[in-house]
């Protein structure tokens, strides 16, 4: 095992990238108190939406920008069915899920007139930062990811400062943490889930790019895989604290990227596939973790709060 | 997802074919390029022999049965089956159902009834020698294999590849990496940090055997500077500069051929498509080569080496163990 | 001086003329219906700047309603609402806000987890540039509008204490510095009483009646009569919708209220005091609970810090049959913590509960009940019934594995007879007055007081010979406080055994033949209820009133 | 609380007040079937304006899923599919009753998969006997190890939903192994158990080839849940639990074990569907063949839109049962994507989702 390699190192944040985006997302979400297990299905989407961007404008920026854009939208089934009409968040994103991967497979077989997969010759790939190349250590690291990897941490640390200082933020939270509260002090609380779910799509959106268009350039039938499932379970890891992701994350990443290793040495190829998950378990059992009750509430049962009357 | 079922790929007729052809595949093609070829070589088969072409896409064992019994409903000419998935259902089928033609690709039933005609691969053959030339280029004295599944099937893409390494660089290291995971034939992203780690590992030649995974496996030789060999088709066309050969499985022609047989009447037992009949190959030891995009071009002595091996296979003197009958 | 805005604005509204012509708030022929059911029919209200007008009326009278409505939070059907003579309406509580309301929900809308500031200026928080310029709370700022908005109406009140670990009084200051921080000039107090000790009321009364003098307008919606007598100007009364009254306080007389609100006189019920208590029923020793870390439902404090606090510490105690034994105390003293514990919700630290005798330790809420255990919790809505689910359902709970609606032995083991379930529910809805459309309509949907006397129905029904009350009459009006009474001492008088939590000591007085007192999770006092009287008590609860304004000196953890 | 989880809140008895005539119509208005109805309406047509969006042909290719799925030939199939997803349903529905959401399936299938593979491939007992062993023994492991996930929960306070997710994809590699390497037939090109002996294949109706004894078992326990649902005390707490569970706590309700039964019940439905694919052709364990149907999701997809209610489920469950048969027939003559039958199954819930409020709204309002 080469454990101790840069190229380790590397590994683990290809892994976790895409995860870190969604987990950001559905831990905005739990702030607001929206509990998000829509995110495997918006970042496939996103992942889609990447590709496609990419292959008709030419750029993959352009696919970015498309995966941004119509994930966003996307997650706008979540974000007014749950949010503004206070149905059960847990349901509509079984269904955006189960739609996600029907309308990818249908769009791929549709517009590209292929199933399975879909890596035309000239599909652009996010740009690596190869400009690093021969930077120590630094180069080995990064020289062969996309921007969006190092962005990942601007934009969660941005994040979760954001919730602690700013009026919106504090609202945010408060909104999470007692709707009825929030709303009787004239916070619109249905307007604050509904803008932080989009906003969580649009993440998502950069989860699937990064996926489609950085870690590989192609897109593949349900190529999501359930990172978005993991980041779930980042996301019950931590709490909902954004802060705390990266530590989540890049531990999923570890796991997946030893698992594979685990290989080398001869370890079954089914250990690799249960490995993320395994540990996921016990780290989630070794911190026993307990969530405020009405996140807990929302999370172990659909009994969503009554609404603000 | 939605279960057995078919799907009609532009019949090469319509109704009025003098023939017809059904071809069962035991999973949706998706990005399985193996099963693509095969419903391509049905198709062209249907050309050939005026026949129209139905492709069912099966999604499960049962649907596999499923779709039998709706195929064997339609009385086609010749019912085709790809794979070892679909040998139990085949064969029950076929004794059941004495008037109907079947036709087994890559795979054979132990004791076929007449009507059962098979046609297999010897692909460890041409893995064999995917693997000599690995042996021969490699400098870091280190090959590897990233596949798709740990099934002994799929073995036949390792081993051999191995051996043949071996046979003519005894010192070579060898290593495999499994994709796995929920999309073990598709998961580029899987396939490709897979292949990063043969390469961190320090291997320098890779058989990529992860079906549509192997797109990922070339881009991280793109990326990490490694050299690939690809399966099935001349996949240099893929991502040029990177593959150095393909281990190339000729199913539309032995489709093409059997076919022919059982419409001239000549059914039952298998034929074995290896590197004497021609079944599968090497892009490298075919004509155009140069215009192959594939490196093997630039390397006309290890091409001399691998034509003499597979000389020495196809005359015995050299014998490529299949990993499946070993066990 | 702080940044907000609001500062001038909000002084100029408090020291304008006292009275004047426009009164400040004006309902006129207000109606609301729910379905079926008519909320309000009708109602006209005027409140005269700088007065206090109290609103009082039987449960499900529309109190809340109406309320809901001034202040947003519902849309009217019908009638109109004028400020300051100026017709409005109000989309949403933020127009109400704007229009100077300020609302202070008895249920408390605070948020645990943050700071008394952050609570304060939530929502209309003072900035300063920060951010990538979006600006950022300025936390200094809010502090100190706090201690400024404290200092000048008397509410002492710490800027940067987590509100989770604050009493039941500290809360209620908080929420009505939420109101003044919005400058609010007409404040509405939905039974702002009904978790304050006497002294907290007195403080409260004392806050209100500055606020009123200072020009503001103060609307006060409660049950309790001698309240109503001693802080308003003015009352209106309700009843089924409608107002049946109008006084000033100052003719007003209690047979005069009582008889507004309920059509007939009412006659306080008492404890008679007769017989001898016999066999001991509960037996509490030594009983140490640690932290029941969810908040234990409305008004009640979610005690500090989780888990290390002993919530109850050492209480020993015990109840006999035919004997009513109170527990006085601030709530959020560990009364629910004791109750939980003996219930087993909670599990006990240390000590010994024995039902009948036997010793509970380890033993399921399900086994304890089945010893002969009923408890009415404190919290209705949260603990008490399942909002969603039909009124048949919530007084089935409990009662569906025995006879008549299941069967406790035989093949019937196991399984319900709905028609038996509907049947008794029936029954209960009548014996009790409960004021519904039917057995089958979502307990949700009826007025705290009626869905109070569902939970009631439910429990004493069980025929259980200990049953444990907790605020039984929390928000019920004088009617239904008048039944409830009865039905307690109709235990009593059946030889059952009652443990009354409550911090009303007029209830205890009139119904509890021991008192204890609880302060900081102990008992502290005991009096028989002839040496008992509401000096003695008040002052025994008085020292942890002042003390329960603070974190618990006790707790290590502030 | 969404109506989903509390029939109460919307079921058929909440009568409506006003004139008997229209509190008839709320009363129909308000029935449980209305909204799953409403619901697959909208969600057909929906799909229709993206089929007609993707330039084909709604009617042909919903005539397609039609015929395709209820043809003659085709029904003894689609009855098979059909008991599956009601099994799978199940093991979704019990949990769901208590507000819990076990996304587990995948990995409680499997693993009666292979308990029934084990026990009926290895034991040469007849028929009559390892059978009913094999069918027990899978219901006994798969709830065994549906059951983790309630301790987990009222321990570790990890949500069952969560848990189960995570469990599954574990059950499902180790499955995967074990087929591969120790109890692989030797020689398979792919991983896969040895095909069981005559004796030990599930028992045939008749002459149908794929619907058999299985199908009745499946059916007897949806008839078992259904009255223990409406009838007993067990079901009238897990209802409790799921509108309040700190209500069902104070009133006795043993919410821990209760969710252990639950989720146990919930476990051993799949097991038993497992064990019953496993027991029917090819009569083999295959890797990955449990799964690749989708049984799981259309299973939880039927429970959700039945709202859990046993009654409704094999209702439910026939709408997905013809979506997933028909949907290839409809690739086959209608040339639309095999996958637009994902699409619909997910635009169903979705739109279930939403019409639940609406409906949810209109009993509030008319409530009291
Ligand atoms: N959201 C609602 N849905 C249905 N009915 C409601 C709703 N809100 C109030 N009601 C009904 O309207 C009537 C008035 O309720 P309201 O809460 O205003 O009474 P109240 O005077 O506050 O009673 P209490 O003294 O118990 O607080 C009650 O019958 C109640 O059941
Ligand atoms: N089904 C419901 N949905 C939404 N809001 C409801 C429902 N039922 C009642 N409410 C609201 O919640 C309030 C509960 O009534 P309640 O009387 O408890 O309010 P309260 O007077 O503040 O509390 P209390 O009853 O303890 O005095 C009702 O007044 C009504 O406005
Ligand atoms: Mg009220
Ligand atoms: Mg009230």
């Amino acid at each position: 095992m080469h454990v101790f390699e840069l190229g380790f190192v590397a590994a683990v944040l290809l892994a976790a990238t895409p995860i870190l985006y969604a987990a950001l997302a559905g831990a905005l979400s739990a702030q607001a108190g929206v509990f998000n297990i829509a995110l495997e299905g918006q970042m496939l989407w996103g992942a889609f939406a990447a590709v496609a961007g990419s292959y008709y404008t030419g750029s993959a920026w352009g696919g970015l920008l498309t995966a941004v854009l119509s994930t966003a939208l996307f997650s706008v089934i979540l974000a007014v069915g749950a949010a503004r009409w206070k149905a059960d968040p847990i349901i509509i994103a079984i269904g955006t899920n189960l739609l996600a991967i029907g309308l990818t497979g249908f769009l791929l077989r549709v517009l590209f007139g292929v199933s399975g997969s879909f890596s035309p010759r000239e599909l652009q790939g996010l740009p690596k930062m190869t400009f690093l190349t021969d930077v120590p250590v630094i180069g080995p690291i990064f020289s062969g990811q996309t921007v969006l990897v190092p962005f990942a941490f601007v934009v969660i640390a941005a994040a979760g400062i954001w919730l602690k200082v700013s009026p919106a933020g504090l609202r945010l939270r408060g909104v999470g943490e007692h709707p009825d509260a929030a709303a009787s002090l004239g916070v619109e609380v249905a307007r604050y889930q509904t803008w932080v779910t989009i906003v969580g799509g649009a993440l998502c959106g950069i989860a699937g790019a990064q996926l489609a268009l950085g870690n590989v350039t192609v897109f593949t039938e349900n190529m999501t895989a359930g990172r978005g499932w993991i980041a779930v379970a980042a996301v019950m890891l931590v709490g909902g604290r954004p802060l705390w992701l990266p530590v989540a994350c890049l531990g999923f990443g570890a796991a997946e990227a030893l698992g594979f290793r685990l290989q080398g040495i001869g370890a079954p190829q089914q250990l690799t596939d249960a490995a993320p998950y395994a540990i996921t378990l016990l780290v989630l059992i070794a911190t026993r973790i307990r969530l405020p009750r009405r996140r807990t509430a929302a999370a172990v049962t659909t009994s969503a709060p009554t609404p603000a009357a | 997802s939605s279960s057995g079922g078919a799907s009609s790929t532009g019949a090469a007729g319509d109704g009025d074919n003098a023939n017809s052809i059904i071809l069962i595949t035991p999973t949706p093609i998706g990005s399985n390029n193996f099963l693509q070829l095969a419903s391509d070589g049905a198709k062209e088969a249907g050309e050939k022999y005026d026949a129209s072409v139905d492709v069912y896409e099966s999604e499960d064992p049962t649907s596999i049965q499923q779709n039998l019994d709706a195929a064997i409903r339609e009385k086609p000419s010749i019912i085709i089956g790809v794979s070892f998935s679909v040998l139990d259902q085949f064969t029950e089928a076929a004794a059941d159902n004495p008037d109907q033609q079947f036709l087994l690709i890559d795979t054979s039933a132990e004791n076929p009834t007449p009507n059962l005609t098979a046609a297999t691969f010897k692909e460890y053959e041409a893995t064999y020698l995917t693997g000599v030339e690995a042996g021969l280029l490699t400098q870091k004295n280190n090959v590897g294999v990233v596949a798709a599944l740990d099934t002994p099937f799929i073995h036949r893409w390792i081993d051999p590849f191995y051996a043949g390494a071996k046979s003519v660089n005894p010192g070579v290291a060898t290593s495999a990496q499994f994709v796995g995971g929920d999309n073990p034939f598709g998961d580029q992203a899987r396939a490709k940090a897979q292949a990063q780690i043969l390469a961190d590992g320090g291997v320098d030649y890779v058989q990529a055997a992860a079906s549509g995974g192997n797109t990922g496996v070339f881009e991280a030789a793109a990326e990490s500077g490694f050299k690939a060999f690809g399966v099935d088709t001349n996949q240099c066309l893929e991502s040029p500069g990177n593959v150095v050969d393909n281990a190339i499985k000729r199913v539309d022609v032995a489709l093409v051929n059997s076919v022919g047989d059982i419409l001239d009447g000549t059914t039952g037992g298998f034929t074995s498509y290896g590197l004497a009949e021609g079944g599968v190959s090497l892009t490298g030891l075919e004509d155009g080569v140069a215009d192959s995009q594939c490196l093997i071009a630039d390397h006309p002595d290890v091409i001399e080496k691998v034509a003499a091996v597979r000389d020495q296979i196809v005359s015995g003197q050299v014998v490529v163990t299949d990993p499946l009958t070993a066990g | 001086m702080t940044s907000t805005s609001g500062n001038d604005a909000d002084a100029a509204g408090l020291d304008g003329p006292a009275a004047s012509a426009v009164p400040a708030v004006e309902l006129i022929g207000i109606g609301k219906r729910f379905g079926a059911v008519v909320a309000n029919a009708d109602v006209d209200l005027v409140l005269r700047r700088g007065t206090v007008h109290a609103v009082m009326g039987e449960n499900g009278a529309g109190k809340s309603t109406l309320m809901s409505m001034l202040f947003g939070l519902l849309e009217p059907d019908s009638g109109e609402i004028r400020i300051d003579g100026r017709p409005v309406r109000f989309a949403g509580p933020l127009d109400a806000i704007a229009a100077g309301l300020g609302m202070v929900h008895q249920h408390f809308r605070l948020f645990d987890t943050m700071t008394v500031a952050e609570n304060v200026v939530y929502g209309a928080e003072p900035r300063r540039p920060g951010f990538f310029g979006r600006g950022v709370v300025d936390r200094a700022a809010a502090a100190a509008r706090v201690r400024e908005l404290s200092e000048r109406y008397g509410l002492e009140s710490d800027p940067d204490a987590v509100v989770g670990s604050l009493s039941a009084g500290a809360r209620q200051r908080v929420e009505i510095l939420k109101a003044l921080h919005r400058d609010a000039r007409i404040l509405i107090l939905d039974e702002p009483t009904a978790v304050l000790t006497p002294n907290e009321v007195t403080s409260l009364f004392a806050v209100i009646r500055r606020a009123a003098e200072g020009g503001a307008t103060v609307v006060l919606v409660t049950h309790k009569i001698h309240e109503v007598l001693s802080v308003s100007d003015e009352v209106t009364v309700l009843r089924d919708g409608r107002v049946t009254g109008r006084f000033a306080t100052a003719e007003a007389t209690a047979a005069s209220l009582v008889h507004a609100m309920t059509g007939r006189a009412i006659d306080e019920v008492r404890n008679p005091r007769t017989g001898t208590p016999g066999a001991t029923v509960l037996e509490v020793s030594g009983l140490t609970v640690g932290d029941s870390g969810a908040g234990s439902g409305s008004g009640s404090r979610t005690s500090p810090g989780g888990g290390g606090v002993a919530a109850v510490s050492d209480v020993s105690f015990e109840v006999r049959a035919g004997e009513i034994v109170g527990i006085a105390g601030v709530s959020g003293n560990g009364q629910h913590e004791l109750v939980a514990a003996v219930l087993g919700t909670l599990p006990a630290r240390s000590g010994r509960v024995r039902i009948l005798g036997d010793d509970v330790a380890g033993r399921s809420v399900r086994d304890r009940r089945a010893l002969g255990l009923a408890v009415i919790p404190e919290d209705r809505r949260g603990e008490g019934s399942a909002v969603t689910m039909s009124v048949a359902e919530n007084v089935t709970l409990g009662h569906h594995r025995t006879p008549p609606i299941g069967s406790a032995s035989g093949v019937g083991r196991g399984w319900m007879s709905i028609r038996a379930e509907r049947a008794r529910a029936r029954e209960l809805i009548r014996d009790y007055d409960v004021r519904t459309s039917g057995e089958l309509q979502p307990i949700g949907a009826l007025s705290g007081g009626n869905a109070q006397k569902v939970v009631i129905a439910r429990e004493l029904s069980h025929r259980a010979p200990l049953v444990i009350a907790e605020q039984p009459t929390q928000g019920v009006d004088v009617g239904a406080i008048e039944s409830i009474h009865g039905r307690l001492l109709e235990h009593r008088a059946d030889g059952g055994a009652l443990l009354l939590v409550s911090h009303e000591i007029s209830e205890l007085l009139a119904l509890a033949d021991r008192i204890l007192v609880m302060y900081a999770g102990r008992i502290v006092a005991e009096f028989p209820a002839d040496e008992a009287t509401t000096a003695r008590i008040g002052a025994a609860m008085a020292g942890a009133a002042e003390a329960a304004s603070e974190p618990d000196p006790e707790d290590p953890e502030s | 609380m969404t109506s989903t989880t509390t029939p109460p809140a919307t079921g058929p008895e909440a009568p409506a007040p006003g004139r008997p005539g229209a509190r008839l119509v709320r009363a129909a208005l308000r029935h449980p079937a209305v909204v799953p109805v409403g619901a697959v309406v909208l969600a057909l047509l929906i799909g229709a304006v993206i089929i007609l969006a993707a330039g084909l042909d709604p009617v042909t290719a919903y005539a397609a899923v039609i015929s395709g799925a209820l043809e003659p030939g085709s029904l003894d199939y689609t009855f098979s599919v059909w008991g599956f997803i009601i099994g799978m349903a199940l093991a979704a529905a019990i949990p769901l009753r208590m507000g819990e959401f076990n996304l587990g399936g995948n990995g409680q299938l499997v693993l009666g998969g292979l308990t029934a593979a084990v026990i009926a491939g290895n034991l040469p007992l007849p028929g009559p006997i390892v059978i009913p062993l094999a069918v027990l023994g899978a219901a006994v492991v798969s709830g065994a190890f549906g059951a983790i996930s309630a301790p987990l929960a009222t321990r570790f306070g990890i949500p069952i939903i969560i848990s189960t997710l995570l469990l599954s994809p574990i059950a499902v590699a180790v499955v995967s192994y074990l087929v591969r390497f120790p109890l692989g037939e030797a020689g398979a090109a792919v991983a896969q158990t040895p095909r069981l002996p005559q004796d030990a294949r599930m028992w045939a109706l008749g002459d149908l080839s794929y619907s058999n004894v299985g199908l009745l078992i499946i059916l007897a326990l949806l008839v078992v849940f259904w009255l223990v649902d409406s009838r007993s005390a067990v079901g009238f707490e897990l209802r409790v639990v799921g509108a309040n569970r700190r209500f069902g706590a104070y009133g006795g309700v043993r919410v821990g074990r209760l969710a252990l039964g639950a989720m146990a019940a919930a476990g051993a439905a799949a097991g038993v569907v497992g064990a019953v694919m496993v027991m029917s052709s090819p009569f083999r364990l295959i890797d990955g063949a449990l799964i690749s149907p989708g049984y799981t999701f259309a299973g939880l997809a039927a429970a959700l839109l039945a709202g859990g209610r046993p009654a409704l489920i094999p209702v439910t469950a026939i709408l997905f049962t013809v979506l997933q048969v028909g949907g290839a027939a409809m690739e086959r003559s209608a040339d639309v994507p095999r996958q637009l039958s994902d699409v619909l199954q997910g635009v169903v819930i979705v739109v279930l989702a939403l019409r639940t409020v609406l409906d949810q709204r209109r009993t509030e309002r008319s409530s009291a």
